[in-house]
């Protein structure tokens, strides 16, 4: 059909997970977006984790013909196989936050660096704990690629400070009740404890009420990753003390913008990258910060 | 004059099997009725009928003359009818003296009793003593009743029912499993409720027992009453014969 | 009316002394020996880290994190006494949370009228959709199962369209203040907790609606025939599981002041695990209160013992696996030796 | 012995023809009116996306998705006919994968050689499982719930122990080619699944080892003392369900090339809902296989339908949890009206 | 001379219940015993204990002279043991001819059989065949036993039995549901059953049954046997005294 207008053609995203502060600020940016372009939006998302919840999402999603995909992988192999299909049935795929291991899959992908992101987190922690001190992580569920890069940064950014011991990760199912269990319990029985990564928003909403219950607000600093309300607020009293923020607004939007471009045969680089902000106390109301903090409910 | 209770023209069917086609059925105050028939004739459906257990699909109940419906087993009870089923419908799980009490659990006086308080021990006593009157030896009180010998969980379900007696009860065989003692002893019970001027419906295949006991005798013979007899008027040929049809035209 | 007495050959039941009827029912009552497994795995991590694992500050924390899970273990234990079940008390919680902070967050100030009207907020959501399962159940005869994971999905989902998916936190400042609060050491939290599962254990032990519960879940045709509105109580046991899970879902919205919509997946299994470790069948008519308590600081305790003696994460998983198999293993051998001897 | 006949007034049984009965008996059967219902939901969903539902490819899709649970399904169809549960599943298939691509890795090389040793070594993992749950249940006399809870823990964990909770990858050629494979149009993992699901459905249904679990799990009491050996009977269930669950495995590692490890955890549930929505109580001594399929097939035509027609995630939460108590509804409604009729 | 089958000095406990406190046993080939006592007395559980269900505290149990220990129900049926317990042991989801077969399924001939597939047909025919020979009318053959009558639920469990006592038979209260023709019919088989060669032993609270039938009566009194007596040497007023423990030490 014509390349020129795309008025009537359509874009899906599909999440990694239904519910996610991240992703869900992800389909608000292309919302946004598309009603400027006038280019259709709609999102799907499985409400677990899963390979094969996300391939019969795929499947359904091409059989509904759309005329391009944005999809946040949950597997950077296994999705290959399903949107292969996808390819192969004309329709463009932009991925979010990661690439497949088969790079011929995909036509674009936005990538915010989880490895950089994470390398941000511990910089920051070293900083606040002036390179001294023991620091434990709070994750998902192991063998999750974003979470696991995301401690892998983690870890080499706290790497530069040789006075900071890595306790390890623990994992919380994406309980917050688990995450403060487990915070409290280390704060209590591990004196040395002085910091801690909460790697998705869940675990550092836990990492807070669980320090706050062990009676060590302020002892014990925590860095988190993406925010939510609950966590900015967290950061505006001082229980939570520095955040990594993506801009997942902005990767909604481009992937609109880079849609409508390969709708038009016109060139988008491989791989496009997304910046980050480390928002703290101190600067949360300049404009800059402001710009990153999650945006959910959708205008 | 107008039976305490009657039925009529009840029928009942499951799936495409027939339990109850037209059956009829009357009992009067005071009397003993026994309620026979063969194995299938339903008298077991007729007994749940009639007390609200199942609803009929047609048919008639009339007490002291009134229609009801029952609604529900609930609701028959309110009207004074008790009933021993033959599977005796008793909570596996629990204790004897608790099975007795199901329903109709006392509470304890004064205020704990507002709150709903069970008074376990006078439920307890009172259920040993009726256990003890009608001859069962029931050594465990606190057993489950799934751990009871098959005579002594008739006797529970049985003395259950006579507790509460006002109106009408019916008992569907209720001796199957009772030893010769504790058989003797029910029966001399029947007739004992009887004289208080209970209507009781005695299901039973034990004929010598039914003609020593009952006043009256309806015969149901594939889902409908086939029969109706004094009890002094015959013998157990005669019941045989009502029963299996072989005496068609006689009785 | 009374029967007369006819000769017998022994006094009935009255044989065992009082006295001894009690013990006997004390040690063979599921909890007892489950207790002293718990004791055991109590020991064993004190022994392991003496500086961790007894301090009082540990004791709250084990306190703390079983308390919301508690109170819902308690409406779980009343629906699997009778024969039911409910995976739905997890997004019920969800729901009963997202009604209250949008309630309290629409009253607005930061006293405690907003609290007060979405606590009221939270338990009749929480009634509502015990109602709408027990209505299932009951009327509409849909298995529990696919009733109350047909209504995880329901009130999760209509948790997640009310917020868009994202955490509300209007949360009252007399709220905050009052979950920090401590009387006599010990959170606030964990005593409205301890409230609910006393009354809880004695309101299912001893009165006429707790007996009534057992008989439903041991013969429902039994309990019909006996007048009991089988129908009407199962509505009441859901709507009472849900009425806690809505108190819950108030309770995590006071821990953590914001209301955790993704984190609640796991609880209807969590506490599930607890009530079954406790004494309940799956298949109704027996279980206790006290059993269901013991069962939840069972999981509660390996939960916290083996993080205190830095059992790494995998590890652990494995070890919770087996540790539950063997406490209910030793459990049964004793009971069983008992009902051979 | 024989009996000789005694007088009697009807014919046993035989009043009713042959062929009457044979049509009662499938249209009381669940799976009738259930599939009535997926039929009725196949219908809603082509209607409104004539162009996207109703495709072959589309049908293919479903076919694919439901293949592996399908499989998982048909083991827990076993279990629960018994009176049994099964919740570890999901992790004895992530065990068995895990194995079964560290296998292949170690063998080496990229033929069906190392696939083999793969699948070997993947059934063997789930029947391992099996019997260790069939063990506890039996012997140990633990509950199924708490013993199928534990090993899901504990297969998880080793799982994780052995690849560092990461995924592994090495899956030979041939096994990649094979995904892509299709005969008669549809791949080969829909056939696979297709051979089980029949072959369970004629066992189950009509030999010895299927009769027997009917016994089992409608009176455990009265099957032992018919000389059925009640715990050997189970042990050999649990073992099927474990072995289903390995070759799930085998089959997700050949869909996906990879574990998915952490991606499994709701996929007993899964595979419950769908084989109580076919038919099986929990109770036991009920369920066909063929009610199983429409079950599952009812959840997968469901997801799929509603990402086709495009409805949002959150709404698509609610509308499955509302369909699933309705679908079920109608079934029993219609089934009380013929029991009453 | 050894008696076909004897048991000596056994004893069985639940909790602090004594079921049975050094009770004996002994029946021939041939010959009909009735097992006769009190609710309670213990005759379940001997019958239990004797056939493998539950395996005796203390005790001997001697087949042709020769100890065994049943370890379980199917090692008793392999020795020709056979039993209609008082409880049924039906499977109440399945139909009656599925649960006259259960445990010993019919296999279709051939490469089928080898397989395991069931031989439906024959079982059905078979089963309907039998209970037509007790007189019982089971009018839904694909019903569930749930759904019978009590008398034709018994008729099942007994048919299950007698189609294949080959060496010994214990029958629980055998007649306690069923109906009067029904009842005819199962003692004129227990009569032949015995003829054949076969011991059979029948609990039964009904003594005029147990007189006309059996040729020797044990009495069992509080878990203990307390007389042995030969049926046309006594009378229902003796068998009562025993029973009860009113005329010890005369019997
Ligand atoms: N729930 C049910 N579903 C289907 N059929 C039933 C059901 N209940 C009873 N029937 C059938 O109805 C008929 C009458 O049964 P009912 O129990 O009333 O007989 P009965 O006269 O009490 O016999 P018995 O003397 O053996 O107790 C029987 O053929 C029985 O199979
Ligand atoms: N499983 C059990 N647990 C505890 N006590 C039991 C159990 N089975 C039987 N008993 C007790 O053992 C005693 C003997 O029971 P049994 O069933 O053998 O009596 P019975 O002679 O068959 O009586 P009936 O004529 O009433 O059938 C009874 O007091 C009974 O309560
Ligand atoms: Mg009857
Ligand atoms: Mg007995």
């Amino acid at each position: 059909d014509d390349g020129g207008s795309s008025g009537s053609k359509k874009v899906v995203y599909i999440q990694g997970m239904s519910g996610i502060p991240f992703y869900q600020t992800v389909a608000c940016g292309a919302t946004e977006q598309a009603k400027k372009d006038g280019v259709k939006f709609s999102y799907q998302g499985a409400s677990e984790w899963d390979v094969a919840k996300q391939t019969q999402i795929v499947d359904a999603v091409v059989a509904s013909k759309p005329d391009a995909i944005m999809i946040s992988v949950t597997d950077t192999k296994a999705m290959i196989a399903p949107l292969t299909k996808a390819k192969a049935a004309g329709i463009p795929v932009i991925g979010i936050d990661d690439n497949l291991q088969d790079p011929s899959v995909m036509n674009t992908y936005i990538q915010s660096d989880s490895i950089e992101g994470g390398k941000l987190a511990g910089k920051k922690m070293g900083e606040l704990l002036n390179g001294q001190g023991a620091v434990m992580a709070l994750n998902n569920e192991p063998g999750t690629p974003i979470g696991d890069a995301r401690v892998e940064g983690f870890k080499q950014g706290i790497a530069e400070f040789p006075g900071i011991k890595f306790l390890g990760v623990q994992y919380t199912q994406n309980a917050t009740a688990k995450a403060a269990n487990l915070a409290s319990t280390t704060a209590t029985s591990n004196k040395a404890l002085n910091g801690i990564f909460g790697v998705t928003t869940n675990n550092t909403e836990g990492a807070v009420t669980g320090i706050r219950e062990a009676g060590r607000t302020g002892q014990i600093k925590v860095v988190g990753y993406d925010t939510s309300d609950p966590i900015v607020e967290a950061l505006k009293n001082g229980a939570a003390d520095a955040l990594v923020v993506q801009y997942p607004f902005g990767e909604g939007k481009q992937g609109i913008q880079a849609a409508q471009k390969i709708w038009k045969g016109e060139s988008v680089p491989k791989k496009q990258s997304s910046p980050f902000v480390v928002a703290t106390k101190d600067n949360l109301n300049t404009a800059e910060v402001q710009e990153y903090i999650y945006k959910m409910t959708c205008s | 004059m107008t039976v305490l209770f009657e039925a009529r023209g009840i029928t009942k069917r499951y799936g495409h099997v027939q339990a109850l086609s037209g059956a009829d059925f009357s009992v009067d105050a005071g009397e003993v009725v026994a309620l026979i028939g063969d194995n299938g004739a339903g008298k077991s459906t007729l007994v749940k009928c009639l007390s609200g257990v199942q609803a009929p699909d047609e048919g008639e109940i009339l007490l002291r003359g009134e229609p009801v419906t029952m609604q529900s087993p609930l609701h028959a009870r309110n009207l004074g009818i008790e009933t021993v089923y033959q599977d005796l419908a008793l909570a596996p799980e629990l204790g004897p003296a608790e099975n007795a009490y199901i329903g109709r659990e006392l509470l304890k006086p004064g205020f704990l009793g507002k709150l709903g308080v069970l008074d376990r021990k006078t439920m307890r006593t009172k259920a040993a003593e009726s256990f003890r009157s009608l001859g069962t030896d029931v050594k465990d009180l606190d057993a489950p009743v799934a751990a009871l010998s098959g005579g002594q969980r008739q006797s529970v379900a049985i003395c259950r029912a006579v507790m509460w007696a006002k109106g009408i009860i019916f008992m569907d065989e209720p001796t199957a499993a009772l030893g010769v003692r504790q058989t003797r002893n029910v029966l001399k019970l029947v007739r004992r409720v009887a004289d208080s001027g209970v209507a009781v419906v005695l299901i039973s295949h034990n004929m010598t027992e039914v003609l020593e006991v009952a006043d009256r005798i309806e015969v149901l013979r594939l889902g409908k009453r086939v029969a109706q007899l004094k009890a002094e008027d015959c013998d157990v040929e005669q019941l045989v014969g009502a029963m299996t049809g072989a005496l068609d035209g006689v009785a | 009316m009374s029967l007369d007495t006819a000769p017998s050959l022994d006094a009935v039941g009255e044989s065992v002394s009082p006295r001894r009827r009690a013990m006997t029912k004390l040690f063979s009552a599921t909890p007892f020996y489950l207790a002293g497994v718990l004791l055991l795995m109590a020991i064993a991590f004190s022994v392991l880290r003496p500086d961790a694992f007894p301090t009082p500050a540990n004791f709250r924390n084990i306190l703390t994190d079983v308390s919301v899970l508690l109170v819902m273990a308690v409406g779980m234990t009343y629906v699997m006494v009778a024969g039911g079940f409910d995976l739905s008390i997890g997004s019920v919680l969800v729901f009963s949370g997202v009604m209250a902070a949008k309630t309290m967050g629409a009253v607005g100030g930061e006293g405690w009228s907003p609290v007060f009207a979405g606590l009221v907020v939270a338990l009749i959501s929480g009634i509502v959709w015990g109602l709408f399962n027990g209505f299932c159940v009951t009327r509409l005869r849909v298995p529990a199962l696919i009733t109350t994971l047909g209504t995880t999905g329901a009130a999760l989902g209509i948790a997640r369209l009310i917020t868009d998916g994202n955490d509300v936190r209007t949360v009252p400042l007399a709220l905050i203040k009052f979950s920090v609060d401590e009387w006599l050491g010990l959170p606030a939290l964990v005593w409205i907790s301890a409230v609910v599962t006393i009354a809880g254990g004695l309101h299912l032990a001893y009165t006429r609606f707790g007996r009534h519960t057992y008989i439903v879940g041991s013969n429902a045709e039994a309990a019909r025939r006996a007048g009991i509105n089988v129908d009407r109580h199962l509505v009441r046991l859901y709507a009472l599981s849900g009425l806690l899970a809505g108190l819950a879902g108030m309770m995590s919205l006071t821990r953590f002041s914001t209301t955790t919509i993704a984190g609640h997946a796991q609880d209807s299994l969590q506490v599930i695990t607890g009530v079954v470790l406790g004494g309940v069948s799956l298949f109704g008519g027996v279980g206790t209160i006290v059993g269901t308590t013991v069962g939840m600081f069972i999981s509660s305790v390996l939960n916290n013992g083996l993080i205190v003696v830095d059992v790494k994460p995998f590890w652990q998983e494995v070890a919770i696996g087996f540790i539950l198999i063997i406490a209910v293993y030793i459990d049964q051998r004793r009971r069983n030796r008992r009902d051979r001897g």
